[in-house]
């Protein structure tokens, strides 16, 4: 039998101790107390974050405790916090949770193992069908005894199984007696967490408090968090009007997404006399990759040639100057941000892996670093769009009447876009002017989402904007991404259609890692095969976090890696008191 | 009269079904149903219903709520389930026969997101839209009504020629930026902060003693109606204007003014019934559209939960039941008003019927 | 009667009045009235009677008519420029106001009680009880039966006559100082009228009412007035004491006018003609709506088993009561309302037929309603109105040939040939009723069924009119079937006359023999009223 | 002689304004408002039916190595003038201009936009304020907003037009018949309106964009399907009441065939009704165009549309231009119709047209 453990990650490096007091980046002098006001978009009618049915309310999770917690400032490590240690076992075909004795529900009740083992059957059978799809590899979770749980798998050797494990809540089974788990409810729910329902106005606002005595307080996995008295988050259905009660001090904090709203919209009396603060924070964390995605599955977009050139004919740095306010970057890689990205040239166990390969991949891969034509954000794009035509010629287009057509069948060259965010159509339309000078036609069609999913699926489309939330420890997901297996079936993470045997070799290099190097050295291959054959068209991602709050919180001096970390925030009292004057 | 009413009762059975089958089908043709939907909540790539309304949320696609493993493809028995679940195993045709005898029954289902009875959800967003309806119809007719006869009064004259403009400014202002206008003047933290953003009521509400509540709910509906009703002057105002100008050189008002009436009383006792037969007449199916069209975007933007909105979102989503469910209620609501409407005609005008006319 | 030495209660000093400051339709017209006196005001159609009477009560369209000079004094005080309020207190109180046509004058869409109601809430300050009480009383001395029935009535539900007799209800409802009763009782027949007039008379003697009368009945005239005014071309041409002016007309033109009258016989006729319009057990019955869903409770028996006969170069009269259902009885013949019973013409049967089969027989069966302004479209031109016949039925296609008959028709009746340009409510009310006969005229029918058409004609336009049609019933055998009240002009055209009342003919027979020796009780009162009235 | 020569002269103007219409014109331009109002709109419609001549980025002629190009009619490719690329010349592009103007000049439009040009030179972010170059500012993807309103006015007034004109017709044709005949036809009518009035439009628009890229035309005749039936009621009220009327009966009498005396008689009665919403349905159909491009179900991204700019309005309340230009376009162009509405219909008021 392994050794049972605090914490665990994909490889067993933890940075944090058995004995460990707080997480770095959780100030244990935090202060609690205070009362904040958040906004959220949209409505809500249900208090059950776990089913399909309704609209749950924001901040709904924060009333349940996980087996473990995340820590944000590792890749992918989890400690416990319901349960006390984990502890997998030899054959990598189940993991053991020993539970906390002390661990309460909100009313007294222990947590045992039999609410582990109904909560996760709970959520498989009447759950929101994201918990089966996720937990699909997890053939079922016992209880050995009262505070020991195990959760057997379907395959072995999965590190990533465990983590995902550790991330169920925790729910009391005797609280759901009587009631059905499918059906939404605003009664406010048994939970152990932090955080419990105080009021709630359906769709209009939910009011949280601090659990005073909440069983975990002190744990070094919570301590210096949930510092806030009450959190309460206020419903707007309009994004000007919830930037508005930012202005009008009905919200305490906001994250701004729209970067002409943070360049125009931030300048209001509040603001000017500092009861307003604004600040950009750096984000430490993984980007998401969001990327024009071609159907490869057209034999037009097969050849690597016409792919580049159309890389060519992107204008970034016009549209970031223009129409972003310079705010964002140009994604590079598929892990953006992270050791993970390729980056230079390949060398070591990287280059190794490739090495097998070099007659299937450009020659690029290994003599050039992967970057991204940069333009001089004049829009003036002559010189980009003359190796454009240069490689469009070489993959046997020409223009003809004014119009990009195949020299041998005499198919026009067109292109036919379809968005389901608006944002994104302003990029589109301005790739749209470029790719006319090249004779091609852009369509860009937005359309809804329940329809978008529908064309997704059935893979009928031409271009469109895909996102990729990769994680810091890559795993079973890259196949659904990438793998050619999954190309053809319909519905498949795979929407770009890539069939490559590298890649195809790759993935289980990364799925099988055993080794934090080895996963990183496989991962940044597959990145590089990936930007050097040009598959998909990368387009930006914002390096900070832009956020507004009332002059009244102080934070640890250390941010978390990973993200914002809100939630080590704490409201000062002497700031708060300044701001009354 | 009554064998016509009656007529048009038992007419009204017979058009419903014509169109919840037309209905039935159409959205049966349309691209992406209620599975796909929840496959897009599912992959965190469902925006949502008013994205585009109210704006977009992002500069990026990334709104920084993509579940980190959820992007991973779907298992087909999951979609079989799915489907199971909202009765699409099943043919259409039976689907809808299924339908319609529930509905016989006065049963309406529950949404397939919400997990509410769709004759919940409605009741739900009533008071909005009867608040934004009622009080939009009422201001608009009790304004342009008399605004309007005054009009055709000094037809010509400069008080003509100044409301005139006011009244086609108020339409072409867009009703939208108007209320966010409102919002930003008279709610926000830029100017004055005199109003609520968003809402039906305070959070105190029920604390509030009688008088503080009917204050506290003027005081909340007071910028959402006001930016309805800017647009609804106008052609109401020109109608009664215009419909004045053509009656009030009848002989019978020179009679009225022969007997010795005042003005008041020659055009609001005798013009207006004759003018006013298309605005009078009008008003049932003016207020069902207000109140169930006409405001999804103030909806949105005074953050009220609406029958608009509830609808809108119904259709957008694929929710069926609702959105059956309240297209029910709508027409039903509307062939109803339709026959009072038609009553109404009658009379306003004891000339007026209904009969086949062989000249 | 009248005390002339005290102050007129009023008074016109050379009023005149223009339309769009170009025509000049009453020109420097004075007069006086005094309490108790009846001045009455003749002379010939579109001369501008109704609108010096509208002019006194200060009722004309202010952006269209303009006064460049006179004055009007009601008790000494100036009705010209007047404030509105001012106006209005004795609008309707002080002085009454019967309209001439009163087919149009009343409120489509309020009931007779309401109308009548109004004005005594209005001045009086009534409340709805005794007002209520007050109409009844008034609408019974005005004649009208089943008047607490007729209360809910709307005036389409009404015949002409009965909306006359509302309007003089109404106009008296206050007991005003003067009546301006325009064209008071053509609508009437010869009993009602009677009553009216004495009516009239005894509120004068009550009351002291002035009463400005217009009319182109000069018997009326010469019974009831005390004084006489005559008008012509829109100029007084001469103002006296009745009898001084019916002895000793001063001017030409009221000489002409009281020589004008009509005489002759009708044209005789072929007895073996065959007939052109029969009417068999013809039937009009109007549901009577109650209860809050309108349920038909009753019917009124309008007309109720009627048969009649008209042949080729006939005129048949039709007379009787007001109300009695003679309107009514021509729709049907044209097939205007609903009706049960057989009518043929010209050999067919055309109870059943539908529009299109009407239509080419319209062209030989043509009407003249009896409310001309009603069957004008009002956003029409004369001449468009007058033509629209010779379209329908495809007579005259090309455009200039079509415009000279028009003007030749409006020349046969005594109207200008520029009056096709106008709209209809810019004629006088004579006018108007020789624009609807011209309609009827211009298409040359066989039959015309003309409902009251002189009523608001002068004489010597009348007796134009009655020439012309005798005139064409010679040349061309035109029939007629002509509705009339004025017993003189029934006398002067009409071969057979049917008497009607209540819906059914009570007597049908040769004309002379229905004057001379009238056989049915109904009759006999007719003629005797006439009779009285006329000596 | 002279007097045939009279009558000629005075048959021909008869035949042109008979004296009637010849008095609805003077009563037409007796108002004043209106009578201006027509003539600012046709100036504002012919303009902008010459968008291309207007506010274009081509020029309007170029002259080149002593030949003459007319680049708004034909497109003439880069290589055409020396430079690289065989598509369309983009003149606007300093290297195509410097290419020109070396061997010849250019003759551009007043302004140098067309509606999907980008500003590539905006010397701060878009949205740009008002400037010299860009005469109300530039939208938020760098494109002329003038520009845009221009084809946007004609886009919309068009698409208004046309669809008002054809629902008006056709509106107007099944109230009358309804209120008219009464009966059964009014009772099936009105049922099979009511049914038709059901109809899903949103999603008819759904199927619609996923069978074909909406254009115009289609959005034209989708919403051609069910805007017609906004004059439905009024008409069919005024025409139940207006049937009723003896001067109808009057005509029946005549022998006037039904039709006719349902146009001739009954129908001017709706005619104010349906005059007064005229200008109301024509800015209503421009206002659907709007909220189309609102839902994202209208015209292709990227065309020049006033929905397109209010929409951009509320979003970019930081550039108040585009909101208060979308604003002052509906604002003129609805006042413009009514105002030539209200002309219209004193001149067809016969009490009115006497002066
Ligand atoms: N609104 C108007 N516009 C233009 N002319 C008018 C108008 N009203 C009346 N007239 C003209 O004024 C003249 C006088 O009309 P008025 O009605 O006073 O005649 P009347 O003497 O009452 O005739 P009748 O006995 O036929 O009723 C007529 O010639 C008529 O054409
Ligand atoms: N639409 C209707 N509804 C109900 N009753 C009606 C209607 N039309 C007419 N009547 C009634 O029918 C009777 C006959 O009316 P009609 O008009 O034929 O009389 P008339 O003989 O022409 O009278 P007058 O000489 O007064 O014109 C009247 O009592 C009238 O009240
Ligand atoms: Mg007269
Ligand atoms: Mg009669």
């Amino acid at each position: 039998l392994a050794e049972s453990s605090h914490g665990i990650s994909a490889f067993g490096d933890l940075k944090y101790p058995a004995d460990f007091e707080h997480f770095e980046y959780a100030s244990p002098d935090a202060i609690k107390g205070g009362s904040v006001t958040l906004s959220s978009l949209g409505t809500f009618d249900n208090l059950n974050p776990f089913i399909l049915k309704g609209v749950s309310a924001a901040g709904a999770a924060g009333v349940f405790d996980t087996l473990m917690s995340t820590a944000l400032d590792e890749s992918s490590s989890m400690y416990g916090l319901v349960a006390e240690s984990i502890e997998v076992a030899e054959d990598g075909q189940s993991v053991v949770f020993r539970l906390r004795p002390e661990a309460r529900f909100h009313d007294g009740h222990a947590i045992d193992a039999e609410d582990v083992v109904w909560t996760f059957d709970t959520l498989m059978n009447d759950g929101h069908p994201l918990y089966r799809n996720y937990y699909a590899s997890v053939s079922g979770a016992e209880a050995i005894d009262e505070g020991t749980v195990r959760f057997s798998f379907t395959e072995a050797g999965n590190a990533e199984l465990p983590l995902i494990v550790g991330q169920l809540p925790v729910l009391p089974a005797h609280a759901w007696e009587e009631k059905e788990f499918a059906a939404t409810t605003l009664q406010p729910l048994l939970g152990s967490g932090p955080y419990k329902v105080a009021k709630v106005d359906p769709g209009r606002s939910i009011t949280y408090e601090r659990v005073e005595d909440y069983w975990a307080r002190d744990l070094p996995v919570k301590l210096g968090h949930d510092n806030f008295d009450t959190l309460r988050y206020d419903y707007y259905r309009d994004l000007t009007v919830a930037l508005e009660a930012l202005k009008a001090g009905d919200v305490d904090f906001r994250r701004e997404y729209i970067s002409k709203n943070w360049a125009t919209a931030y300048d209001f009396p509040a603001l000017a006399e500092g009861r307003v603060v604004r600040e950009e924070i750096p984000d430490t964390s993984i980007q998401v990759f969001q990327a024009f995605l071609f159907n490869l599955r057209k034999p037009k977009y097969q050849d690597i040639r016409v792919r580049e050139a159309l890389s060519w004919t992107f204008d970034f740095e016009w549209a970031n100057k223009n129409l972003f306010y310079g705010a964002y970057q140009r994604l590079q890689s598929n892990f953006q941000g992270s050791e993970l990205a390729a980056t230079g040239l390949p060398e070591g166990r990287e280059l190794e892996i490739l090495q097998p390969f070099r007659e299937q991949l450009p020659e690029s891969v290994f003599e050039e670093a992967f970057s991204l034509p940069v333009m001089d954000g004049s829009g003036n794009v002559r010189r980009e769009l003359r190796q454009a035509i240069a490689l469009f010629k070489e993959a046997g287009y020409a223009v003809q009447d004014g119009v990009m057509t195949h020299a041998e069948s005499g198919e026009a060259f067109t292109m036919e876009m379809i968005i389901r965010q608006p944002s994104v159509e302003k990029i589109g339309l301005a790739w749209r002017k470029v790719l006319e000078r090249l004779g091609i036609d852009l369509k860009v069609r937005v359309i809804d989402s329940a329809q978008y999913e529908k064309r997704m699926e059935d893979y009928d489309f031409d271009v469109t904007t895909h996102l990729w939330q990769q994680p810091e420890s890559p795993g079973n997901e890259q196949y659904d991404y990438w793998h050619s297996r999954v190309a053809d079936e319909p519905g498949s993470g795979n929407v770009a259609g890539i069939k490559d045997e590298v890649v195809d070799a790759i993935i289980p290099l990364i799925v099988n890692a055993t080794s934090r190097e080895e996963q990183v050295a496989a991962t940044r291959a597959l990145d590089r095969v990936l930007m050097h054959q040009h598959y998909v068209l990368p387009q930006y991602f914002g390096p900070t976090y832009r956020v507004a709050y009332t002059n009244k919180f102080s934070r640890p001096a250390i941010k978390p890696q990973k993200a914002l970390g809100f939630n080590t925030w704490w409201v000062d009292p002497d700031k708060e008191a300044a701001l009354d004057n | 009269m009554f064998a016509y009413i009656l007529r048009r009762l038992l007419l009204v059975i017979p058009t419903l079904f014509g169109i919840m089958i037309l209905n039935f089908v159409i959205v049966q043709a349309a691209p992406g149903g209620p599975v796909e939907q929840v496959l897009a909540q599912i992959k965190g790539t469902a925006t949502s219903a008013t994205a585009r309304v109210s704006g977009p949320q992002s500069d990026t696609g990334a709104t920084g709520n993509e579940s980190a493993r959820g992007t991973r493809g779907l298992e087909p028995e999951l979609i079989a389930d799915l489907e199971r679940q909202f009765g699409f195993d099943k043919p259409p045709v039976e689907r809808f026969f299924k339908m319609m005898g529930d509905y016989a029954r006065l049963d309406f289902g529950e949404s397939f997101f919400r997990d509410r009875s769709v004759v919940d959800l409605v009741i739900d967003k009533l008071p909005v839209s009867i608040s934004l309806g009622l009080w939009t119809t009422l201001l608009v007719y009790l304004i342009s009504i008399p605004l309007g006869i005054k009009k055709a009064l000094r037809d010509g004259s400069s008080f003509d020629v100044w409301t005139s403009g006011v009244v086609i400014v108020g339409y072409a202002i867009p009703g939208f930026l108007f209320a966010i206008l409102l919002i930003v003047l008279f709610a926000g933290g830029s100017f004055l902060d005199l109003f609520p953003l968003r809402g039906l009521r305070s959070d105190n509400f029920d604390e509030l003693s009688a008088l503080g509540k009917v204050l506290d709910y003027l005081w909340h509906i007071a910028l959402p109606v006001t930016a309805m009703v800017i647009g609804g002057f106008a052609s109401l105002t020109m109608l009664t204007k215009n419909s004045f100008l053509d009656e009030i050189n009848k002989q019978y008002v020179l009679t009225a003014r022969a007997k010795g009436l005042s003005d008041n009383r020659v055009l609001y006792g005798h013009v207006f019934r004759n003018a006013m037969l298309i605005v009078v007449a009008g008003f049932p199916s003016a207020f069902v559209s207000v109140l169930f069209t006409g405001s999804l975007l103030i909806e949105v933007i005074f953050s009220l939960d609406g029958l608009g909105l509830l609808g809108f979102e119904a259709a957008i989503n694929r929710d069926y039941p609702v959105m059956f469910g309240t297209l029910f209620f709508f027409t039903l609501l509307g062939l109803i008003l339709n026959i009072v409407g038609d009553v109404m005609y009658t009379v306003i005008d004891p000339r007026i019927d209904f009969e086949r006319r062989s000249f | 009667m009248s005390d002339r030495t005290v102050d007129p209660v009023l008074r016109v000093t050379e009023l005149s009045v223009e339309f769009g400051n170009v025509t000049r339709v009453v020109d420097r017209v004075s007069f006086d009235l005094y309490a108790g006196e009846t001045l009455a005001l003749v002379g010939e159609s579109g001369s501008g009677k109704s609108v010096t009477a509208l002019a006194v009560l200060q009722l004309l369209n202010s952006a269209q008519a303009s006064y460049p000079t006179g004055s009007v004094l009601y008790r000494g005080e100036q009705m010209i420029g007047a404030s509105e309020s001012r106006c209005r207190a004795i609008r309707g109180d002080r002085i009454g106001m019967i309209f001439q046509e009163p087919m149009t004058s009343l409120n489509p869409l309020h009931n007779i009680e309401k109308q009548i109601n109004e004005v005594l809430f209005v001045h009086k300050g009534l409340d709805k009880r005794t007002a209520r009480k007050r109409t009844l009383e008034l609408l019974s001395l005005v004649g009208l039966d089943k008047v607490s029935e007729r209360l809910g009535a709307y005036p389409h539900e009404l015949s002409g006559g009965q909306r006359q007799r509302v309007m003089i209800a109404m106009a008296l409802a206050n007991e005003p100082d003067i009546l301006i009763a325009d064209e008071p009782t053509t609508a009437l027949d010869v009993t009602v009228q009677a009553q009216i007039l004495s009516l009239l008379k005894e509120l004068q003697q009550r009351l002291g009412l002035a009463i400005l009368l217009i009319t182109h009945d000069l018997t009326v005239v010469e019974n009831v007035a005390d004084r006489v005014a005559v008008m012509q071309s829109g100029v007084l041409r001469e103002i006296g004491d009745t009898r001084r002016v019916f002895d000793q007309p001063e001017h030409a033109y009221t000489r002409a006018l009281l020589e004008a009258e009509p005489h002759g016989e009708a044209n005789p006729i072929d007895l073996a003609a065959e007939p052109v319009l029969e009417a068999q057990a013809l039937k009009v019955w109007f549901a009577i709506k109650g209860g809050l869903l309108r349920r038909t409770v009753d019917h009124v028996k309008a007309v109720d088993g009627i048969d009649l006969q008209l042949r080729r170069g006939e005129t048949l009269g039709i007379v009787g009561e007001s109300g009695s259902g003679k309107s009514t009885l021509a729709q049907a013949l044209l097939r205007l309302v609903p009706s049960t019973g057989q009518i043929r013409f010209d050999g067919r049967e055309i109870a059943g037929l539908d529009a299109r089969a009407m239509k080419p027989l319209r062209r030989d069966l043509q009407v003249v309603f009896q409310d001309p302004f009603g069957s004008l479209s009002p956003r029409r031109t004369v001449g468009d109105t007058i033509s629209e016949g010779l379209g329908a039925h495809g007579l005259e296609s090309d455009q200039a040939r079509r415009d000279e008959r028009v003007q030749a028709v409006l020349e046969q009746v005594g109207l200008p040939a520029d009056a096709r340009h106008r709209f209809p409510h810019e004629f006088s009310g004579g006018q108007r009723q020789r624009i609807a006969v011209a309609r009827a005229l211009i298409l040359e029918p066989k039959v015309i069924v003309l409902d009251e058409p002189t009523s608001a004609l002068d004489r010597a336009v009348q007796v134009q009119l009655i020439e012309l049609l005798r005139d064409l019933q010679r040349r061309f055998g035109l029939a007629y079937l002509f509705i009339s009240h004025d017993l003189k002009v029934v006398r002067a055209m009409a071969n057979r006359v049917i008497v009607m009342k209540d819906g059914v003919a009570v007597e049908v027979n040769d004309a002379r023999k229905v004057f001379e020796q009238p056989a049915h009780p109904y009759t006999q009162a007719l003629v005797a009223a006439a009779t009285r009235v006329a000596s | 002689m002279a007097a045939v020569m009279e009558g000629a002269k005075g048959s021909r103007r008869d035949r042109f304004l008979s004296p009637v219409n010849l008095r609805r014109w003077q009563t037409f331009c007796a108002n004043r408002r209106g009578y201006w109002s027509l003539w600012i709109f046709l100036i504002l419609f012919v303009v902008t039916l010459f968008a291309e001549f207007v506010a274009n980025d081509r020029p309007l002629y170029v002259s080149y190595d002593g030949q003459s190009f007319f680049p708004v009619f034909v497109d003439y490719p880069e290589t055409r003038f020396g430079g690289d690329f065989e598509t369309s010349a983009e003149y606007r592009d300093p290297f195509v201009a410097e290419l020109i103007e070396e061997k010849g000049w250019m003759l551009w439009p007043l302004i140098r936009y067309s509606y999907d040009t980008v500003n590539y030179e905006l010397p701060v972010p878009a949205p740009a304020p008002p400037s010299a170059e860009n005469w109300i500012g530039t939208d938020d993807q760098g494109r002329d907003v003038l520009a845009r309103v221009i084809y946007g006015f004609r886009i919309s007034i068009l698409f208004g037009l046309a669809l008002t004109v054809f629902s008006s017709i056709i509106g107007v044709a099944v109230g009358a018949v309804q209120g008219y005949l009464g009966g059964w036809v009014d009772l099936v009518g009105q049922r099979f309106l009511e049914v038709w009035s059901g109809l899903p439009v949103l999603y008819l628009l759904i199927i619609l964009a996923s069978i074909v890229e909406p254009n115009f035309w289609w959005l034209l005749g989708l919403m051609l399907l069910f805007s017609w039936m906004s004059l439905v009621g009024v008409v069919r009220a005024e025409v139940l009441r207006a049937r009723n009327l003896d001067y109808v009966r009057a005509a029946a009498a005549l022998g006037v065939g039904r039709w006719t005396i349902l146009v001739r008689h009954v129908l001017p009665n709706a005619m104010v009704a349906t005059l007064t919403f005229l200008p109301f349905i024509l800015n209503g159909s421009i206002t659907t165009l709007t909220s189309l491009d609102f839902l994202g179900f209208g015209l292709p991204p990227g065309s020049a549309s006033l929905g397109e700019l209010l929409a951009q309005g509320k979003q970019n309340l930081q550039a108040p231009w585009l909101g208060i230009t979308a604003f002052l376009v509906l604002a003129v162009m609805l006042s413009l119709l009514i105002f030539i509405g209200e002309a219209v219909r004193d001149a067809f008021d016969p009490r009115k047209s006497l002066q």
